[in-house]
């Protein structure tokens, strides 16, 4: 690990650089499809597949903004850098040296202390801005999320057992050669367990809560705006794929190639909106107890196994 | 008849005024406001008129009086029996029944709004239930005028006007002419 | 396992009322609505909340108020009629039927029979339109936003045999006092059937997917019970006493237009919880689209649609009161007439069945209740501000 | 439980179902048939009765005059004009519209940044939607006023053909408020009203059974309500707006309904006393509608006046000229009682020229007036239309009126398809049915049944009373035999009336030639005035104008004291003879008030 | 005044004692000001058809035009297409339709939802009752002409408006906006102290700051 560091490329900083922009535009892009998949069930076509594109635009282009205070603005930088740094800080591309990033810096640990910061940081900011709404999202948002990281936390010590290493990049490794070599198959329970946090992580029924357009519209980010929201605009284009490539490296074989990587991560979204547009969403307290009562103990038995 | 009969029955124990036979199910009894209480008691007890269908009031401005009407309704025999309350309409003042139906609460907060009824004892009556910011006549009383309200409240759009088609053929035709 | 003991909170002051301190930090004042995606409509409630538990609500109304009683008691009986549909917008027929009906039962006027038909039906095609919505609403406030898609799709496909028979999709200002204004279009019955069908399936897939559905059960069952005592003292009607196990309908209990020709069992439910009452509603919506079947085939082919009006310009009715009700999609819906011998109304009176409902029925009910379930609470009461404030 | 989890899943079939959205939802989504799109207006059938403004509970609609649409008789020239901030589409103007022009087309969508563009003209203001086929029309019944007229009750043509009793019963309350409740109160029959009553307003009060008022309003410009009331030619029915889709309100008859309601000596009480003696005469000549209109109104305003009456009683020709079946004497006497209760002084059996002179008049008087009325017949001038069994109808009529003795024939002839025509063969059937039992009338008139010129009332109750009524027969000869009786009337087909040029130039078939058998011939084709008692000094002097008086528009003449009102100057017609009076009237006034303004 | 917004001592749960003076505590008391568009007219336009292409509705209905705006969102009209989107909070959202007739009390809300909206932003009257009263022309609890109290882009005429005519209708703004001339809050900014003498004029218990974004 010293070596690496010592003989960091710099060369690194403009791939790691290209590695978000496609990520980015890739995540806008998915993202809108998906709206249009799930469009297509409630029988409509849904956005345009560019609109992402111009939302942000628009949230930019927007004249005035206020603040609540240095947190509230700081809040979706936080945010921002969280998805950003998770994404700079997992392998991309498997093998490939230029879309790695700065994986050999990070491991296991990293990644899932960028989960939680962006999450936090938003906790912050969103506090900050003195909305009723917000505070409620906020205390929903956390007592679930860690109520979901908890199966997450266990799938990945035993992943983390399963490979004897916390690199990311050396999981993904031992995981080649093979459909049958993923976790997914490996170690059925940890990924069974993960997914189910996975779920709750997504923001989508029966987890959005937190969000709760009917009853607390719409948590959190209710007092974000104009630049602010854009920015977490391109958080949410971002961070929920850095985080897919995370639970892809560790229990779907990772992907060696941009198509490859493409696909498994829109694979894996659909998941979330497989489930989440034909459920309406738990009580925060409901969530809780089915994370407790159905993911931990799965998460305990992947461990408990390896 | 069937109407009739009842208020034969209620006739013996209270003190009734007039009777209106609507239709075969529903029937409008005149009640004395210190009557009200004990009988609408009694119809809901013992008669079987357990729904309070509506509680509302008319403003009969000409004769000084405020209308309470109570309409209640009976399931089992699906008839309906309005009682009618003559209050004065300088001293608008009622027993509350709020105790007797919940629900009746809300009615009252809004004749307390609209006819400035008052219904001492019923909850949250003081607070504004429809109107907000609300000075001056309360709006359902007949001498309240709304157009003359809106009028010196809002502004119409300007532009507007008209003529009356007879006054108009008049000018036209044969106003100034003929005549010296 | 994770209930919480909250007994303790709030306190009772002596006299009864709730000893709640707002600055004592405990409590937090929460208000939902006017602006507000969860609420239905244009109004608000006021919650006191503690942790996650609401230990007291207000529901504020007055948003929508434009006083169309007092409006009514300036304009002609004929002028009533197109604003009375204005008081309840998913539903504005029984307006116009309980108006109509209450004129024409203070003026003596015998309406024909077809009109009386073709009013049954609209009544019934209007029941179906605000079910949807309600179904959709139901769903959306618990997250299941596709039932919503689905729901009002086919209610827009009801809206269009609205448009082609009245004219207009949401006012339809078609019963007018003395009868209807026109009879059935060209090949009504059998785009109607199609529309029927269409919303049957839709209402299959309904049922697959929310009341088949696990979470949905979850949330649902068991949450927001109506007590049965409370249906007289609280003024309940409609689906929400009919899911507390209450068989009350005026269409059964005072038979109003042709229900008396018509062949129906009352639908209730057993449980009164939130999951009863849509069930209520979803059989209830079924029963209506078979009662169009029946209409529709029952009904004559020809005959007049209106009696015979005086010029409606100068339209005097003899002094009298009366009430008059019908069964909408909520519950009862009344009109109650005073006429002193004038062209105008003396006084209109609307009887809105969510008035009840929404404030003392849903300030009662919302004690206790969870944050997250007070928007599909409110929502189960299937309740309409503008009729409850006019 | 696991069906609760499973079953969910079956919406993702709406993935392969094609989406349910409408392409183009601006372009593809016409409204229905019967759609309340935005509103359209035939310009030309719009008669700008404005009902569509007292309907409209928004108070949306305006009506304003427009360009290149003149007010006319029946129609003000007005147009609704409606404010799109306050329509709500409910369509009750278009079911209220009295002509059917007002309809609304199925287009729905107008977008303006500007709210002030959405004063609205239909018809006027140009818009794509103007001839669009689909959209609202009222159903084919108009619902919200009645069509029908209350039907009349009348004695059976059985019943009044043996007498001269009244025949037109009158509305009992119940129906005169029925009929009185149809009007819409629009207003455009007062101005094709000669006298310009205030029609609308009177009709209310029969509507609110306030009769007294009903009184007050009908004097106010007309003292002659008992007999406008009955035989006045109804102008105003024609212009009424409930004519174009139903019948006319029955204006006449709720006039006679109000004034048959009120007792004599309550009318007078209602319409007060004359004003206080301002000392100046006036002279009137000829007590019929004008000459005692004139006189009315000069005495309610202090003017001393005195009437001049060749005959033994007033009225002229609605009491010489129009038989008591259809106006009872004792109804025109009531009208007259009221006129000289004013303070008004008749002098009857005085012909002005032999009992008074013109002259005299002039200077004992400070006005004349001279309304003496059309009470010459004009003669066809066929062969034989000077023998003595060749009447004037006109006379006739006075005969009958005054008693006078009659040789009733047994079977006539009247030449002349107008209501004197009507008048005199109604009046000889009476006679004949009183006298013999059987009527034998027969009638004969230049125009085609589609035009004549009697009122249609008048030509229908005729054929019930059995006359014989043949249309398009011009009178040829009138057949004499060598004994010098009369046998009948010879007549030709008429082919035209009128050449091209809409001069009076009838052609005839003389192959089709009947002989209408007749031991009388009755001409009714026209009246005169006999202007024998000017004198032939002020004959020369006055200016004429085709066969009448010049008369500029007060009536006055060129002579500066004398006025010539009614029949004589302006053809006739009870209710524009009492118009006149009142245009004189005021003139008079007007003159003689300058006057003692002058002194 | 209601009692919440009165000025107040209130104690914390630590035992503080802190003055609250909720009017200026909780509010901004900022005016609002005229905000110019971007530096270059290219930049301008490219935002300006950003803007007109992603509308996002506040989820407010104010009256009974918000009936149509669920046929509008769903399946059969499928706004979204149209870069159309619901959002419920003013915060996010730029465009305020007015379903209808505002009543005072109403007004008041719409008020502070419009002030919280960040600009530009663009309002859209639905029918007759905005432009000048509709039915309830004589009512004397709503307002008449919705232009009296805030700046408005584009009216539609109906009542109530079809799904069509509202597409219509934001078709319309779309128009407008890229033609530059949605400038609502800057008119509203310029004319302020008109539009809050209107306001105060109808509202008539104003226990809120003057602007309150």
């Amino acid at each position: 690990m010293m070596e690496a560091l010592v003989e960091f490329n710099w060369m690194r900083i403009p791939w790691a650089l290209l590695t978000v922009f496609i990520v980015f535009n890739y995540g806008f892009l998915m993202t809108a499809l998906i709206q249009k998949i799930a469009a297509r069930v409630g029988r409509r076509h849904g956005i345009p597949i560019w609109q992402n594109y111009i939302d942000l635009i628009k949230n930019y282009a927007l004249r005035t903004s206020i603040t609540h205070g240095v947190m509230f603005y700081l809040g979706p930088v936080f945010r921002l850098s969280g998805g950003v740094g998770l994404l700079l800080f997992v392998p991309t591309i498997y093998g490939s040296d230029m879309f790695s990033n700065f994986s050999f810096a990070g491991d296991l640990i990293l990644a899932l202390y960028f989960v939680f910061f962006g999450t936090l940081g938003m906790a912050l900011g969103a506090a900050e801005s003195g909305h009723p709404y917000s505070a409620i999202g906020i205390t929903r948002g956390l007592s679930q999320m860690t109520a979901a990281e908890l199966p997450f936390a266990l799938a990945v010590f035993a992943v983390a057992l399963q490979y004897q290493t916390l690199s990311i990049t050396d999981i993904v490794a031992a995981q080649q050669g093979g459909v049958l070599n993923w976790t997914l198959f490996t170690n059925p329970f940890a990924v069974a367990a993960a997914m189910m946090s996975f779920l709750g992580s997504m923001m989508r029924p029966p987890f959005d809560v937190v969000l709760a357009p009917q009853e607390i519209p719409i948590g959190p980010p209710t007092e974000y705006h104009s630049s602010f929201l854009a920015m977490m605009q391109t958080n949410r284009a971002l961070f929920p794929i850095a985080k897919i490539v995370v639970y892809m490296n560790l229990f779907f074989g990772g992907a060696a190639s941009w198509p490859v990587l493409f696909l498994k991560v829109f694979l894996i979204y659909m998941v979330s909106a497989f489930v989440g547009v034909v459920f309406p969403r738990f009580r925060v307290e409901q969530s809780i107890r089915w994370f407790l009562i159905w993911a931990v103990p799965l998460g305990i038995l992947a461990v408990v196994l390896v | 008849m069937v109407m009739q009969a009842l208020y034969d029955t209620l006739k013996q124990r209270f003190p009734l005024g007039e009777l209106t036979v609507q239709r075969d199910n529903l029937a409008f009894i005149t009640v004395e406001a210190v009557r009200l209480y004990p009988l609408l008691r009694y119809l809901r007890d013992h008669e079987g008129f357990s729904h309070l269908v509506l509680l509302t009031a008319v403003d009969w401005l000409e004769d000084g009086q405020f209308q309470l009407t109570y309409l209640l309704n009976n399931r089992a025999k699906c008839q309906d029996v309005g009682l009618r309350v003559m209050i004065p309409r300088d001293k608008p003042e009622m027993e509350s029944i709020h105790d007797l139906w919940p629900a009746a609460a809300t009615y009252q907060r809004e004749l307390r709004e609209m006819f400035g009824i008052d219904f001492p004892g019923s909850p949250r009556l003081e607070e504004e239930f429809i109107l907000e910011g609300w000075h001056g006549i309360p709006p359902y009383r007949r001498d309240f005028d709304t157009l003359a309200y809106a009028r010196e409240t809002f502004r119409d759009r300007p532009g507007r006007e008209t003529r009356d088609p007879a006054q108009h053929m008049k000018q036209q035709l044969y106003g100034d002419k003929g005549d010296v | 396992m994770f209930e919480l003991d909250r007994s303790q909170y709030p306190q009772k002051k002596p006299d009864g009322t709730l000893d709640i301190d707002l600055s004592s930090g405990k409590y937090l004042k929460l208000w939902q609505g006017p602006q507000h995606p969860g609420i239905t409509g244009n109004m608000a409630i006021e919650l006191t909340v503690c942790g996650d538990e609401v230990v007291e609500g207000k529901t504020h109304v007055g948003y929508l108020h434009r006083g169309f009683e007092k409006l009514m008691e300036r304009r002609t009986f004929m002028q009533c009629f197109p604003i009375v549909c204005r008081i309840c917008v998913p539903e504005p027929d029984f307006n116009e039927y309980c108006y109509a009906a209450a004129v024409e039962e203070l003026a003596g006027l015998e309406v024909p029979e077809m009109a009386n038909w073709i009013r049954t039906l609209i009544l019934e095609m209007g029941r179906i339109n605000s079910y949807l919505m309600y179904l959709g609403g139901q769903a959306g406030a618990l997250g299941l936003g596709v039932i919503g898609q689905w729901t009002t799709y086919v209610r827009d496909l009801m809206l269009d045999r609205f448009e082609e028979l009245t004219g207009a999709r949401i006012y339809h200002m078609f019963i007018l006092p003395g009868g209807v204004r026109d009879r059935l279009p060209e090949g009504f019955a059998g785009r109607m059937e199609k529309a029927l069908q269409e919303i049957e399936s839709t209402l299959g897939d309904v049922e697959k997917v929310m009341f088949h559905n696990a979470v949905f059960k979850k949330r649902t069952v068991g949450v927001g019970v109506i007590e049965a005592g409370w249906v007289d003292s609280y003024g309940i009607t409609g689906p929400n006493a009919r899911a507390a196990g209450v068989a009350k309908d005026v269409r059964k209990d005072q038979p109003y237009l042709v229900y008396p020709e018509l062949d129906f069992e009352l639908v209730t439910g057993k449980d009164s919880d939130i999951y009863a009452r849509a069930d209520v509603r979803r059989r209830d919506l079924l029963l209506s689209v078979d009662l169009i079947r029946q209409i529709l085939a029952k009904m004559p082919k020809t005959g007049e649609v209106m009696a015979k009006l005086p010029n409606v310009l100068h339209w005097k009715i003899p002094r009298g009161e009366t009430y008059v009700r019908g069964e909408c999609s909520r519950g009862e819906y009344g009109y109650y007439l005073v006429t002193d011998g004038s062209g105008y109304p003396r006084r209109v009176n609307v009887r809105g069945p969510s008035y009840t409902h929404s404030i003392a029925l849903f300030e009662r009910m919302v004690i206790n209740a969870n944050i997250s379930d007070v928007a599909a609470l409110l929502v189960s009461l299937h309740t309409y501000p503008p009729e409850i404030e006019r | 439980m696991i069906r609760d989890v499973l079953s969910p899943f079956t919406a993702w079939k709406n993935l392969f179902r094609e989406p349910v959205t409408i392409k183009d939802p601006l372009n593809e989504r016409p409204g229905s048939a019967r759609y309340r799109g935005f509103h359209q207006n035939d310009l030309d059938k719009c008669i700008g009765c404005g009902t569509c403004e007292t309907i409209c509970q928004n108070g949306a609609i305006d009506m304003l005059p427009v360009d290149g649409v003149p007010a006319k008789l029946g129609d003000s020239g007005l147009r609704p004009r409606i404010d799109y901030g306050r329509c709500c589409w409910c369509a009750l103007c278009v079911d209220v519209c009295m002509t059917g022009s007002l309809t609304m087309s199925n287009e729905y969508k107008w977008i303006e940044s500007d709210p002030d563009k959405y004063l609205y003209m239909p018809g006027v203001d140009k818009k794509h939607w103007d001839n669009a086929e689909l959209g609202y029309r009222r159903h084919e019944e108009r619902h919200l006023s009645p069509g029908d007229r209350v039907d009349m009750p009348e004695l059976h043509a059985e019943e009044r053909i043996g007498s001269f009793i009244e025949m037109v019963k009158g509305y009992d309350i119940a129906q005169a408020q029925l009929e009185a409740d149809r009007c819409v109160s629009c207003g455009l029959c007062i101005a094709s009203c000669p006298a310009h009553m205030a029609i609308p307003d009177y009709i209310k009060a029969v509507r609110n059974g306030d009769y007294e008022r009903g009184v007050q309003l009908l004097y106010e410009t007309n003292p002659f309500s008992q007999v406008c009331g009955r035989v006045c030619t109804h102008c105003c029915e024609s212009a009424c707006a409930a004519r174009h889709e139903g019948d006319p309100i029955a204006i006449r008859w709720l006039k006679r309904h109000i004034i048959d309601q009120v007792p004599q000596e309550r009318i007078l009480q209602l319409i007060g006393k004359p004003a206080a003696p301002t000392g100046k005469k006036v002279a009137i000549v000829g007590a019929g509608p004008a000459g005692l209109t004139t006189a009315f109104d000069l005495a309610r305003l202090g003017h001393a006046v005195t009437v001049f009456e060749a005959q033994a009683a007033g009225g002229g020709m609605t009491r010489y000229g129009i038989p008591e079946y259809r106006l009872p004497y004792d109804a025109l006497d009531r009208d007259i009682a009221v006129i000289t209760a004013m303070g008004v002084e008749i002098k009857y059996n005085h012909r002005v020229g032999t009992d008074i002179s013109m002259q005299q008049l002039e200077t004992d008087y400070d006005a004349v007036v001279l309304a003496i009325g059309l009470h010459q017949g004009r003669s066809t001038r066929i062969p034989g239309s000077d023998h003595p069994q060749v009447r004037k109808a006109v006379d006739l009529l006075r005969q009958i009126t005054t008693g006078e003795k009659i040789d009733v024939p047994k079977s006539m002839v009247v030449i002349g398809g107008g209501n004197v025509a009507m008048d005199i063969a109604r009046s000889m059937a009476r006679l004949q049915m009183q006298q013999y039992g059987e009527i034998r009338v027969t009638l004969t008139a230049l125009e085609d049944k589609a035009h004549f010129l009697a009122d249609p009332v008048e030509v229908k109750e005729s054929i019930e009373e059995q006359i014989n009524i043949l249309d398009s027969r011009g009178p040829q000869a009138c057949v004499i035999d060598a004994d010098g009786k009369l046998l009948g009337l010879k007549t030709w087909k008429v082919l035209s009336i009128f050449d091209e040029d809409r001069r009076f130039a009838p052609k005839y078939d003389p192959a089709d030639e009947q002989i209408h058998e007749g031991k009388m011939i009755v001409e009714a084709i026209g009246q005169m005035a006999d202007v024998s008692l000017l004198g032939d000094a002020l004959t020369e002097k006055l200016e004429w104008n085709r066969g009448r008086i010049q008369i500029d528009p007060n009536g006055r003449t060129s002579e500066h004291w004398l006025w010539s009102a009614g029949d004589c100057v302006k053809g006739p017609d009870v209710i524009n003879a009492v118009a006149d009076g009142h245009r004189v009237a005021t003139s008079i006034h007007c003159v003689l008030t300058q006057q003692e303004a002058k002194i | 005044m209601k009692e919440e917004l009165l000025k107040r001592i209130v104690k914390t749960p630590d035992g503080q004692e802190i003055e609250v003076d909720p009017l200026l505590d909780y509010y901004c008391q900022e005016g609002p000001t005229v905000q110019p568009p971007a530096y270059t007219a290219i930049i301008e336009k490219l935002f300006n058809w950003a803007r007109s292409e992603s509308l996002w509705i506040l989820g407010f209905g104010t009256g009974c035009g918000a009936i149509e705006m669920r046929p509008l969102m769903t399946p059969r009209f499928d706004a979204y297409r149209y870069g159309i989107q619901w959002r419920p909070t003013p915060r996010q959202s730029n465009l305020f339709v007015i379903s209808g007739y505002l009543s005072t009390k109403t007004l008041k809300r719409v008020i502070r939802s419009y002030e919280q909206m960040q600009g530009p932003k663009y309002v859209v009257g639905l029918g007759s009752c905005t432009i000048n009263g509709g039915m309830y022309w004589d009512s004397y609890n709503t307002i008449k002409r919705l232009d009296d109290y805030l700046p408005v882009d584009v009216y539609i005429a109906g009542c109530m408006p079809r799904p069509e005519a509202l597409l219509a209708g934001f078709e319309e703004l779309k128009k407008i906006i890229r033609a530059g001339k949605a400038e609502g809050a800057n008119l509203y900014a310029k004319n302020f102290e008109w539009y809050k003498a209107n306001q105060k004029s109808v509202i008539h218990d104003w226990d809120m700051p003057d602007y309150n974004w």
